[in-house]
């Protein structure tokens, strides 16, 4: 039996912590973006994913995903519910025992169960950024819990799983997940954001970024977490690793510079916001590629997402559908060029990392294949992701609903759904009544007191 | 000479502003405040502790007007700050001696 | 001799970095709790804490804490002086030599005690909260000093060091510092709390937090670096530091929600702060426990903690003590709680990774001894932390002073005691004057100004 | 030949990460001190560093500064460009193959080409402190990109290649670049600041920083990353790398403490912003020496650039330039202290790990040589960077132009440089018109529109 | 009609907000403000500069009030607003000519 | 006793300030204010949508004076404030009926 290799498991440990540290990076690259009345719900909306995702993940999401993981005969659509609780993992704790180790990693299957929750929690946050201003945070938990069972533990089982149908049969490159991640996440944000409906004002108001350093600090936490996310998808610390943490560094850049080229020819600038999301699209394009491409390859999986994305986050004007911050343009978009772009700049150098059989790239003589692979694990997924997500968010808005009231939404929602006002300068501060804080006294007035922004009805003071 | 001081539902800024331009007026002075009156604020909560916020956030905005525009000016601006609920605010008019355009030194009508 | 193990050192290095960045993460979770006024004040307590301590760690906090660890014999009191300086103990640079390596880790004494200093740090800076808004700030230095000198480093013997008499004869169970690090901090805190006094108009004035995102910010910080605390506690990068990984996730998940559920149920709404409180009391809790219960163990270990800290937090207005950002509530509560636990939940397998014979809990067939011991564990940390802590405030209070003037509190103490504003949103700070900037200048100056938020003597314009 | 060791890969690799975090923490640590209507264009001129810099090396800079380590022949003063792309380095994947190793570390090239190029960019980055707030973003987008062509890459080979003849003839010990980073960056610094020449209002106006918070946060997260920095630069997990970080933190501390207390003997005050800025000249200074010194020794490396840098920062006022953010100050003058500290605290233990025929420092018994070799080092890297610098600086600024107009500086970089303002905290924002947002309208108006803060013209609402 | 406007020390507002209240007085609006008087302000130090800040914060408040209530009022703040401490501010008293309840166009006292 | 209101632009607070003191004026009240006129803003960009800011910072300064100061006053602020490029902004007079200073109650131009 495979032997522990303390050198590979302490990096997908550290990745762990890595990928774990990219939904707060979320939360402020979204948070930033909003405006200042409801930063705290869209922190909220993605903090929350860690708490849901989590314990859907130990309970039964890992076995789902991947509970049959070095089992060839797997159906190839999901794993099993034999890990429930993750008991049945040896964690080579007790002498003479030993951990149970993931395929011929060298990492214990626990590490790479840390790992991977990381993925299943940030993909559900991104769908968050579709949805801003305007979402009911009970609901929104709901959905969340939904939309990983049924949608994310399934998809990240073909994708993921050396068994699973996309990744054995269509031979798909989906490194760390431009399907089961960006695609994924894009999809389900489209479907919100149509199932929501837009903001009061949308396209009438001004609804520019709130905090431009905090969307800065986001893409940077991002950018750092990402590292453990595409290499720490090695699994192992070597010469793969390696390779995939330049491309992942490469092509980021590259899409900064292309976005911000963009920028410069419609707008005639170049923006902070622009070039902090030129690197979110860097970073998603390349999330599928990174194990795929050369260095060189990876300037152009960057390079050419970045520059088609800063003209895709117009497709919410002119469709007019009011994806919020843009997932649809970046995400989905930068998801599904990442993935095809693997059919055109596959490295047959990098490909022989790969043993699902895929195929070099067209222009790297590998021909056509690989493209169409590509294109139909793409399609496949955002097709089931979609329809899915919209029906799940049908179900969810019409029972215990996903949007709030228009006075809520004009007020505020950190006001109305979470009794809270994001900063407080100091200067009219003194104006607050401080209530009577005994949980008694506080019990009785919560009931009483729908916090409300522009509440119009005569309401005592507590 | 008088100034039209007016404490309006912040979101209704724009549509002030745009009916004041509507009718001609070419400048104004505008500031962040907040109101206290018969609309009520709301309630926050922190570690166990609720507050209750009582001041309502507000803009304030002030026009320099020609005295024979005062009476236009001032349903021009009820109009379009109206929503017809608690908290729409007040105007008020004050009698203004002297205006200087600082620019150019300008007094009085010319100002403006 | 136990050979040098890179897997082992890496992921000890990479967690110290992990836990040393905890203490910024602190700073930034109480700092965006205070008001505007003192935030600064709240990052130069957190600050100064890792400056002080690291010296002191060098000369000889090290050697007190952990430089018998080895030593079987130990008095299981307190360690030596012998490894003052770090100077005995061998860095195996020169060729031939090899690096002295902590026990059977693998891991060189040099790696082990980076990563203990960082503990050392955090614990006092987790004091500060509970004397925001009026702490001198030299005495607050002088305190931190004194205080790791005479409890942190001894207390860290005892429960840290395998011939430590809480770990070798009490056979506590506490990972990675639920007694040492949390119990001991909160009642720290406690002490001070009640020797400095409450705050002017406490239970009066509204005192929210000026900068929720910062809160946010902060407890993702902090949970980012905690896992280097628990999983680093290990040593080494196998299937234990992967477990109690995989814990320290899950129980701060629930501890999330459990929060959140008390939140609703006292006050109609979920906040962001009670979000963010409710991880770090997770995180409290599953500290000690991280290595001793299964994955489903962890569920309930932060659940619990996590619902209860919500009420507990309301102690310091039943009791009337301004610890003014909970530190009892939630570090000294939840340290206890976590504590306890263990002595229901550790389970046989988890426990068998504890070489000082400790037992099962009583939920998993080990009866009541651990739960007694646990408890015995806790009570004496408390006692003799906050008898010491109290002794020690009163002491510093009385010569160089623990709390600033009602004049400096009311102006607010970063002007006071740092003569700065956190915040210039550039409005009006054309109505600054600039002083002359020559050394001789400035020190003229300083001289006949102690800046003063609402000093009313007349004062001559620098 | 040298075979793959995972647990030196985990530990550059991960060092890596902490290094790329570096530059958004300077962004941030720089960010917070200038005023709020230029904030973003200091974000900006350190992001794209990352992305200009990033291209550089994967095409050429690796190739250029250690294209040939392993070639004892190498002329000492520039590498080879075979290595251009990195295509002819084997990653190791294919099976079969083995990765090639760089040295005897056991880690491959392209970890090492990743840690490497992270020094590259926060160097250059460094530079933007001293011409904060009145910077062309296409100058100097520009001039970085010849900026380490130029000057950066062939001086990495002299001091970080095993042939440089820095390293090698002149065996200077400079472990993690106070010659190659900072005093480079430092000279570029100054060199900038003379050639842009003063803020409008400098010694005149006031310049508080407008975010403090964010100026501690940036500290923090230097300070975090910098363990990957100076630990990460020793290639392998063991006993070098473990006294390398425990040196940097106890530097880093003790420059916190001078800096403090040369703030209150000069003003009476200990500032926050000082106590961050201490940290970044101990970091600096401990940046070449952390190898060399024992953690004794690491005490006054840190503790006497704080105390002295603390006092640099007024040459600005005195000599008249306007290094804005004190670039000179902390980098210039803590990495020339760093960097001749050597010369006297060197110890011989620690001075064993180099194999460039290094001496042990004059408080150590090993005489004045190697401070002679440390001066000669620290001479030869200021003076070609500055003289290079400025020359550079005075063509970029002769034909794009490095410095905006006098209105643009008084309206602010953000607005007109990059048509965005950093925070709208919701009061009186809606106000702002919104444009028609297709491509079309944009592209049309974006012409027209030259944003302005201080326009005087009539311009027609988009 | 009168506008009475009051500029006090920030920590003040509260009881001010509570006297005027007690007296009966349903509305009233407020904003930021910074003072410059007697009362001098801080010395600040960044990088080895220091700076003077002399402006001090102060909170403005303006009570639109009937005539005969003006002298009470003006009492009613001053004495809620003194701590006898140079800072405590000023209030003057200004004429109001007319006053417009946005909501319903009421003037005069009703629009109160 | 008048008051006198002045709109300018922000930079120039420092050099109104120093004006009025050197005039002998000893006390001021200052705020943040956002004028709009023939002075036009500035178009921000993000993420593809084009803003256009048509309220320009401007200060809002106030200052209680009695009345044969007024006409020197105005050229003092006015002098200052001016730099001959639009958006300079405007000065207006209106007249106090009672000043009350709250540390003392004094009134009138003792109050000031
Ligand atoms: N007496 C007053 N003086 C000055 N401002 C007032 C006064 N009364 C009300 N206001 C302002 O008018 C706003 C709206 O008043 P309110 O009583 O809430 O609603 P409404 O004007 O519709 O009756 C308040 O928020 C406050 O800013
Ligand atoms: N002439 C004035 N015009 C307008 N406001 C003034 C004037 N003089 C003082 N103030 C305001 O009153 C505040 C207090 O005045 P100050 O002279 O400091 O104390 P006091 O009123 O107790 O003598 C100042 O901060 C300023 O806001
Ligand atoms: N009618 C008005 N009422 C009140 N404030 C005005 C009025 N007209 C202009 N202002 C203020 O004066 C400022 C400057 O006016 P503007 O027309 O831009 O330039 P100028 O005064 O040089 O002609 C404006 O930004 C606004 O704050």
């Amino acid at each position: 039996m495979p032997t522990l290799d303390s050198g590979n498991t302490a990096w997908v440990l550290a990745s762990s912590a890595l990928v774990l540290l990219m939904t707060p990076g979320l939360a402020f690259f979204y948070g930033g973006m909003v405006r200042a009345k409801s930063v705290l719900n869209m922190l909220m909306m993605n903090f929350i994913c860690i708490a849901v995702v989590t314990v859907a993940w130990v309970l039964y999401g890992w076995s789902v995903s991947f509970g049959n993981a070095n089992d060839a005969n797997g159906n190839g659509f999901w794993g099993t519910l034999t890990q429930w609780g993750m008991q049945s993992i040896n964690t080579g704790i007790s002498s003479g025992s030993h951990a149970t180790i993931y395929g011929t990693t060298g990492v214990p299957i626990f590490a790479v169960a840390c790992f991977q929750l990381m993925f299943a929690i940030i993909t559900p946050a991104l769908i968050s950024g579709a949805i801003a201003d305007r979402t009911k945070f009970v609901g929104w938990s709901i959905y969340v819990l939904a939309w990983v069972t049924v949608i994310y533990f399934p998809v990240a089982h073909w994708v993921f799983s050396p068994n699973g149908f996309i990744n054995a049969k269509l031979h798909v490159m989906d490194f760390a997940g431009g399907t089961a991640v960006h695609i994924n996440a894009g999809a389900g944000a489209l479907a919100c954001a149509l199932v929501l409906g837009k903001r009061i004002g949308f396209k009438k108001d001004p609804m520019r970024p709130h905090n431009v350093p905090f969307v800065m600090l986001g893409a940077a936490l991002l950018w750092f977490g990402w590292f453990g996310f595409n290499a720490g998808s090695a699994l192992t610390a070597g010469g793969q690793a390696s390779v995939v943490f330049m491309n992942t560094q490469v092509a980021t850049c590259t899409a900064v510079i292309g976005w911000l080229v963009a920028e410069k020819i419609q707008h005639g600038k170049f923006t902070t916001v622009g070039a902090a999301s030129g690197a979110v699209a860097g970073l998603v394009a390349i999330t599928p590629a990174c194990a795929s491409v050369s260095p060189i390859g990876a300037i152009f999986v960057g390079l050419i997402p970045g520059f088609v994305c800063c003209y895709a986050v117009n497709l919410k004007n002119r469709f007019d559908f009011d994806d919020s911050l843009d997932v649809v343009g970046v995400h989905l978009v930068g998801g599904i060029l990442g993935t095809l772009l693997i059919g055109f700049f596959a490295a047959p150098n990098e490909v022989s990392g790969f043993t699902n059989g895929a195929k070099a790239g067209l222009f790297y003589g590998g021909g056509i294949d690989q493209l169409l692979a590509q294109s139909e694990g793409a399609g496949i997924v955002f097709a089931y992701s979609f329809v899915v997500s919209f029906i799940l968010a049908k179900i969810v808005n019409a029972t215990v609903g996903l949007r709030v009231s228009a006075e809520d939404e004009i007020a505020g929602v950190d006001q109305t759904e979470h009794a809270e006002t994001a900063y407080d300068w100091g200067g009219l501060s003194g104006t607050l009544h401080r209530a009577a804080v005994s949980v008694a006294a506080a019990t009785a007035t919560s009931n009483g007191s729908t916090p409300a922004g522009e509440s119009d009805e005569e309401k005592v003071t507590v | 000479m008088k100034l039209i001081t007016a404490v309006v539902k912040p979101y209704k800024l724009d549509e002030v502003k745009t009916a004041l331009q509507a009718f001609g007026v070419h400048g104004l002075t505008v500031n962040e405040a907040s109101g206290y009156g018969r609309q009520r604020g709301h309630t926050e909560v922190y570690r166990g502790a609720e507050y209750t916020v009582d001041l309502v956030p507000k803009v304030r905005i002030e026009l320099l007007a020609e005295d024979h525009d005062v009476e236009d000016l001032l349903n021009v601006i009820a109009k379009a700050a109206q929503t017809g609920k608690i908290g729409d605010g007040k105007i008020w008019v004050t009698p203004v001696e002297t205006v200087v355009r600082v620019r150019t030194g300008e007094r009085g009508a010319e100002a403006l």
